[in-house]
C-alpha cells in the first residue's frame, strides 16, 4: 500500500549535467518497493509547485532509495538544491511494477536518455528474482549523458551504447541497435525513455515478433488513477476512446497496446 | 464554569445539509476523489462527512484526449471531459465498496438534458447508489472550446438552471444539490434559480475557465485547449461567490474552490457555507479532507463553539 | 544562408498598438507602477514599451480604508479604490517627470460617468499627459460590496462599454484602450462593444473579483471586504479571455493577468496580443518587466522570428 | 538608492521561543542602511509565498546586516528554516531612517515584543551620531520574550524591563513604565511594537508634552510606495481620509500624526 513518509535526504549530486542522483531514507517505502514503481516527490512547502512531481525507483534498497533525474523545469531544478540532512515528503510505490517472467532466456533493456532511470532496479531484480543477467542497449545524445554504465557493468549485463552524434558506440537510435542485435524467439524487450524512441523499439519487436514492455510518462496530478489526467489512449476500442492510466495501469504497460499515433 | 463544561465537551460537527444529515460538513470534490477506492488506502474514507463521487452519466463517457491537465500556479488546469465508467459500472463496481465502509455518498451526475439528468437521479435514488444528489450544470470541459464562444454552461443560463433542477426535482426524493459554475456576472441569479427550481442546496464553485499554451511548441497545453481552473489559486474568487450566494439564498450551500486545510475551510463557512468539498489539494496530500475536519474540531474547541452550524454565515461586518 | 542572415539580425520588437507605435510591446498594469519614479530607482523606465499610470480621475481620490491588500495563493487581493493623486496633480508633478525621461505614455482614467472619462480624456491631449488613453471601466474597487450584489461594472454591460467609448472617442484624438473585466460570461461580447465604440485596442484583463476571511478574528481581510485578484493565479483565466476576445475582434489587445516572465507574455502573444503588460510581479521583482523584453528578444532569436508582430495569435491549433 | 541583492545567510539561530535572528552578508544594501529602515525578503523561490516580507534591520554592520523576526505565519516559518551558506533575495534599503535630533538629551526607547527589532541600530545610532545613550523600555508577554536587554546592556543603555505577567521586571504596559519615568522636557521618545501599546505610548506622550516617533507596521506588497496597499490614515485632513504609506513615506512617524483610531 502506498503511504506518504518524510524521507531525508542521504545524498544529492550531480551525476552529469542536469542529471543527478538523490538517495533518501524511506524505509516504509522502499519496503514495499518494486522495480518499475514510482513516487510522488513534494518539491517544497507550500502551494507552488502546487503538484507533487512523479519520480521512478532507480534503485530499492533495504532502508533507501534512490533516485535518478534530469533538470527538466522548475520542480526538478527545486529538487537539484535538496541537501542531505533535508526531509523531503514522498509518496509511494505508485503504480504496477515491471513483470517478471521466468520464460524467458533473454533480457534486454533498452533505454533512452533519463529513461534509463527505472532500470538499474529491473536489472537487479532480474538478476537477483530470474537468475538471469540482463543486456542494455544505452542510449543517448552523446557520451556525457550516457548515464549508469558502471553500475550495469558492475551488476555483470553487456552494455551497448547508442549516441546520436556518435562520441560513443553506434551513432543510432536504440531501436536500430536492437533490430542489429536480432535476439531470437526467447527475448524480453523492455524500454523506457523518449516516446518516438519507445515506438520505434514497439515497431522493431513487433517486427522480431519479440514482447515488449514500455514504461511510460506523463503528466500527473494524484499518482494514484483518481483524476484521470495521465491516461495514454491504447489500440483496444479505439473508437470509443479507451484508455489507459499511465499511474495506476502502468507506468509499466505491454507497448503493444498502447496507441503510440495517438499518445 | 460555562466556560469549562463548553471546552470539555466535544464540539459537534454534524450538519443538516438540506435534509442529507452529515456527521461533519467535509466532503470531496466531484472528480478529485474518483469513487473512494483509492484513497482508502491512506485513510478510512467514512471518516468524511460524506464522499462525493466523480460526475455520472447514464452510459459509459471516454473523456477527451490527452493531454488533460497542466499545473498552474498554485492551481491546476484539467480536460478531464467527464471520463467515468457509467451509471450501470458504478452500481455494479463502484458502490458497493462505498456501501460497505458506510460512506453517505453524494451521487454526482451528468447529463446531456434534463432528462438524462432525471434519469440518473431517479436510478440512483431507486437502486441506493446514493443519499443525496449533486447535479453538475457546469463543468466546462465537455464542449469544443475552438468552436464555442466564452463557454455555454446551463449554470450561466438561470432559466436553464431552474428548469434542468424542476426536472431532477420531480424524479427524486433525494436531497437536491445544484453545482454552478464561477463564470457568471451574478451568481446569486443562479442560485436564486437552483432555490426556485427546488434545490435542497447549491455546490459552489465548479472550476473556472482557463487555458495555458506552451511557448516554445505554440500550441495549447491542453488538447482541449480550454479547461477547468482549480486549487488554491481560485480560492479568493470562490470565497467571494460564496458570500454573494449566502446573502440572497434560504438554502445551503456546500463551498469549495481551493480549500487546502481547516483554516481555508473556515473562510467558506464564515462566508455562509453550510458544508466543504476539498477538491484539487487531496492530490497533493491525500488525507488533506481529513485534517480538515480535524482542523475543524479543533478551532470550534478553541473558540467555545459548541456545533459547528453557529458558524455558517458568521463573518463580522 | 537566409538561416544566418536572419539570426545575426536583431529581431524587431516594435509594435504599433492601435495606433500607438511601440518601441517594443512590454507595458506595466497600471496601478503597480505609479507613475514610474519608485521604480527609476531599479532600471531606467525608458525602457518599457509603454508606461501605463495609475487610473487617474478628475479629482484626487482618497482610496478605501486599510487593509487595502492581502497576499494569496500565487497572487494578492487589492481594494486600494483608485486612491490617486488626481488629473491636476498629475500633470503638474507627476507626468513632467516621464517626458523628461522620455517614456511613451499610456494615461489610464477613471470616471464617474462618460463625461468624466472624457474630460479627463481630453485633457491628457490637450496638454500632452498621454501618448494614448486607457479607460478603466471594470475597477472592482469603488462599489461598497456590502450592499452590492454581484459586482456593478460598466465593462460588464457591453451597451454600456459602447456608450462610454463613443463619448471618450469624440473627445480624443489619441489611441483609445478600453480596459475590460474578466467577471463576464462572455469577454467576446465586451471586446465588441468596445470596437463598436470606436476603441483602438482593449485591455484584458483587470481583476478578477476575490475576497478572504481571517479565520481567527472572522473579519474580512479587507476593509472593503471584496478586492480584486490578481497575479500569476489568475493567468490561465486572463490568457483564455484574451483568446476567446482575439478571435472575436479586429482591433489588437493589451493582454495581462499574473505576467512574471517572457514565457508567461509569450502565451498571451499567442493567443492574440499585442502588446503585454506586467502587473502584480513587479512588486517582488521590480524589473520584471525589462527581464520580459529581454526574454522576448532572446525568444524571437531563438525561434528566427524577425518581428514579434508575426507571433501574434501564433497559436498551433 | 534601494537595490536587489542575493545575500549568503551567515547566521540564523533560535533567540527565544519562535523568535530568530538572522545575520547576511549584504554589503550593497547595509553600505546605505540606516536604524529605522527595512528590508523586504524573498522566504522562497518561485510563486509561494507570492509577496517579499518586510523586515526591520537590527543591527548595521559594514558588510552585513541583522534581522531579528517573529514567527507569525508561512514565510517567517520557512524564513526560520533558512541555513548558513544559502543564498536569499533581499530588496532595501527602504522607508525613511529614524531622524537623529541633536537638540534632545535623553533618548527613550520604548520597545513591545518583537518591535524591540529596529531598536539596536538605533541605539548605535544614537550612541554613534549624537554621543548620547539612549535608555530602553523593554516590555513582552512574558520574561522569555524580552530580546535584546543584553545588546543593550552591552551599548551602555539603561534597561527598564516590563512584563503583562510580571516574570520580570514590572508588571505593567510600557507605556505606564514611560509615564512612570516622568521624563523632562527634553526628552525624545521613540515606540516600536503593537499598535495599542504605540497608541498608549503617544498618548502618555501627549499627556507629558514629548515628541514621539513611531515605527508602523503594515501589509505590504511593494515596499516601494507604488502599490498604494500599506496605507495608514491620518489626522490631517480626516474628512478627505488622507493617508500616509508606511513602506514609503515611514515607517517611522510622528506618532502625533497618524490616526490611531482608524488603523
Ligand atoms: C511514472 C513517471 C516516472 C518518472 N520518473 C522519472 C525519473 O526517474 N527521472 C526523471 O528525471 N524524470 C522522471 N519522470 C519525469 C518527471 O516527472 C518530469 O520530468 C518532472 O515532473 C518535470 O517536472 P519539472 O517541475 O522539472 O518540470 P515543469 O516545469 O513542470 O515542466 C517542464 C517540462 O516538463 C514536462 N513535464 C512535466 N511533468 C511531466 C511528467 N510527469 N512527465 C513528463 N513530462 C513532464 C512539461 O510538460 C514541460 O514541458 C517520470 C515521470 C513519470 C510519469
Ligand atoms: C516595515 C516593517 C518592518 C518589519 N520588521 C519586522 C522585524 O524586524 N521583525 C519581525 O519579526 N517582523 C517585522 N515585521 C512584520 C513582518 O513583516 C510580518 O510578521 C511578516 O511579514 C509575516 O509574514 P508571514 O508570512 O510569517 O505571515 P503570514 O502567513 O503572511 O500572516 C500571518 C499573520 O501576520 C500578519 N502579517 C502579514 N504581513 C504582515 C506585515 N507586513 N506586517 C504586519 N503583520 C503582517 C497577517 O495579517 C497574519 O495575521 C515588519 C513589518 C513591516 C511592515
Ligand atoms: C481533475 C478534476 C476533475 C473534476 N471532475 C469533476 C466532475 O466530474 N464533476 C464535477 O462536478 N466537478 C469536477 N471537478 C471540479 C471539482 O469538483 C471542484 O468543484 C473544483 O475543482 C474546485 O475545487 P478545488 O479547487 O478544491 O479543486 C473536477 C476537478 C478536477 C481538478
Ligand atoms: C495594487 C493594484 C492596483 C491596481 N490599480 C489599478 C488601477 O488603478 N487601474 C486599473 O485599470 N487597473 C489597476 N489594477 C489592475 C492591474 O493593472 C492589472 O489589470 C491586474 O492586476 C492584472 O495583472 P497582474 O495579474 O499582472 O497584476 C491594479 C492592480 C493591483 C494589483
Ligand atoms: S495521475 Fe491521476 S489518474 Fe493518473
Ligand atoms: S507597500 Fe506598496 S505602497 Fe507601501
Amino acid at each position: 500500500m502506498p503511504r506518504i513518509e518524510d524521507c531525508e535526504v542521504h545524498l544529492n549530486q550531480e551525476v552529469a549535467e542536469d542529471h543527478y542522483r538523490m538517495v533518501v531514507h524511506a524505509p516504509g517505502i522502499a519496503g514495499e518497493a518494486r522495480a518499475g514503481q514510482f513516487c510522488m516527490i513534494e518539491v517544497q512547502e507550500g502551494l507552488y509547485p502546487f503538484l507533487r512531481r512523479p519520480m521512478s525507483f532507480e534503485r530499492i534498497y533495504p532502508d533507501s532509495l534512490s533516485i535518478l533525474y534530469k533538470v527538466e523545469g522548475k520542480g526538478t531544478r527545486m529538487m537539484s538544491r535538496f541537501s542531505p540532512g533535508q526531509t523531503i515528503s514522498i509518496q509511494g510505490p505508485l503504480g504496477k511494477p515491471f513483470p517478471l517472467d521466468p520464460h524467458h532466456d533473454r533480457h534486454i533493456l533498452v533505454a533512452g536518455g533519463i529513461g534509463v532511470a527505472p532500470f538499474p532496479a529491473l536489472a537487479e531484480a532480474i538478476i537477483g528474482t530470474l537468475g538471469r543477467t540482463p543486456e542494455v542497449i544505452l542510449a543517448a545524445r552523446s557520451e556525457n549523458h550516457l548515464l549508469c554504465e558502471d553500475e550495469f557493468h558492475e551488476m555483470g549485463c553487456t552494455v551497448h551504447l547508442a549516441t546520436d552524434d556518435g562520441s560513443a558506440g553506434d551513432k543510432a537510435f536504440a531501436s536500430e541497435v536492437l533490430r542489429r542485435l536480432n535476439p531470437g524467439p526467447g527475448a524480453m524487450v523492455y524500454c523506457c525513455g523518449p516516446m518516438v524512441m519507445m515506438k520505434a523499439t514497439q515497431r522493431v519487436c513487433s517486427d522480431l515478433g519479440l514482447p515488449c514492455l514500455a514504461s511510460l510518462e506523463a503528466e500527473m496530478a494524484c499518482g494514484d488513477g483518481v483524476c484521470l489526467g495521465c491516461v495514454v489512449p491504447t489500440v483496444t476500442d479505439r473508437e470509443a476512446g479507451s484508455s489507459v492510466r499511465v499511474c495506476h495501469d502502468g507506468p509499466v504497460f505491454d507497448a503493444g497496446l498502447i496507441d503510440w499515433d495517438g499518445v | 464554569m460555562t466556560e469549562d463544561t463548553r471546552t470539555s465537551k466535544q464540539p459537534t460537527l454534524q450538519i443538516n445539509l438540506g435534509g442529507l444529515v452529515m456527521k461533519n460538513p467535509v466532503t470531496v470534490g466531484s472528480g478529485t476523489f474518483a469513487y473512494g477506492e483509492e484513497y482508502h488506502q491512506y485513510f478510512d474514507v467514512s471518516r468524511l462527512g460524506a464522499v462525493t463521487v466523480k460526475s455520472l452519466s447514464l452510459e459509459p463517457r471516454p473523456g477527451n484526449k490527452p493531454p488533460r491537465l497542466v499545473e498552474t500556479p498554485a492551481g491546476m488546469l484539467n480536460a478531464i471531459g467527464l471520463q467515468n465508467v457509467g451509471l450501470d459500472a458504478y452500481l455494479r463496481e463502484k458502490m458497493p465498496f462505498l456501501r460497505a465502509h458506510g460512506c453517505t455518498i453524494i451521487g454526482n451526475i451528468y447529463g446531456h438534458n434534463p432528462e438524462e439528468y432525471a434519469e440518473l437521479a431517479r436510478r440512483l435514488e431507486a437502486e441506493g447508489g446514493a443519499d443525496a444528489i449533486e447535479a453538475n450544470l457546469s463543468c466546462p470541459n465537455v464542449h469544443d472550446a475552438k468552436n464555442a464562444r466564452g463557454c455555454q454552461l446551463v449554470a450561466q443560463d438561470p432559466a436553464l438552471v431552474r428548469r434542468y433542477t424542476e426536472t431532477i426535482r420531480n424524479a427524486t426524493g433525494l436531497p437536491l444539490f445544484v453545482k454552478l459554475s464561477p463564470n457568471v456576472i451574478d451568481i446569486a441569479e443562479s442560485a436564486l434559480a437552483a432555490e426556485a427550481g427546488g434545490a435542497n442546496a447549491v455546490s459552489l464553485v465548479n472550476t473556472l475557465t482557463g487555458m495555458g499554451i506552451d511557448p516554445e511548441t505554440r500550441r495549447p497545453m491542453l488538447s482541449n485547449i480550454v479547461g477547468g481552473l482549480s486549487g488554491p489559486a481560485i480560492r479568493p474568487v470562490a470565497v467571494k461567490l460564496v458570500w454573494d450566494a449566502a446573502r440572497a439564498i434560504q438554502i445551503p450551500i456546500i463551498g469549495m474552490g481551493g480549500i487546502c486545510n481547516a483554516s481555508d475551510a473556515m473562510q467558506f463557512i464564515l462566508a455562509g457555507a453550510t458544508a466543504v468539498a476539498v477538491g484539487s489539494y487531496t492530490f497533493r496530500q491525500p488525507d488533506a479532507a481529513i485534517r480538515v475536519i480535524d482542523g475543524l474540531e479543533d478551532y470550534c474547541a478553541r473558540h467555545h463553539v459548541e456545533r459547528i452550524t453557529q458558524l455558517v454565515g458568521g463573518m463580522q461586518l
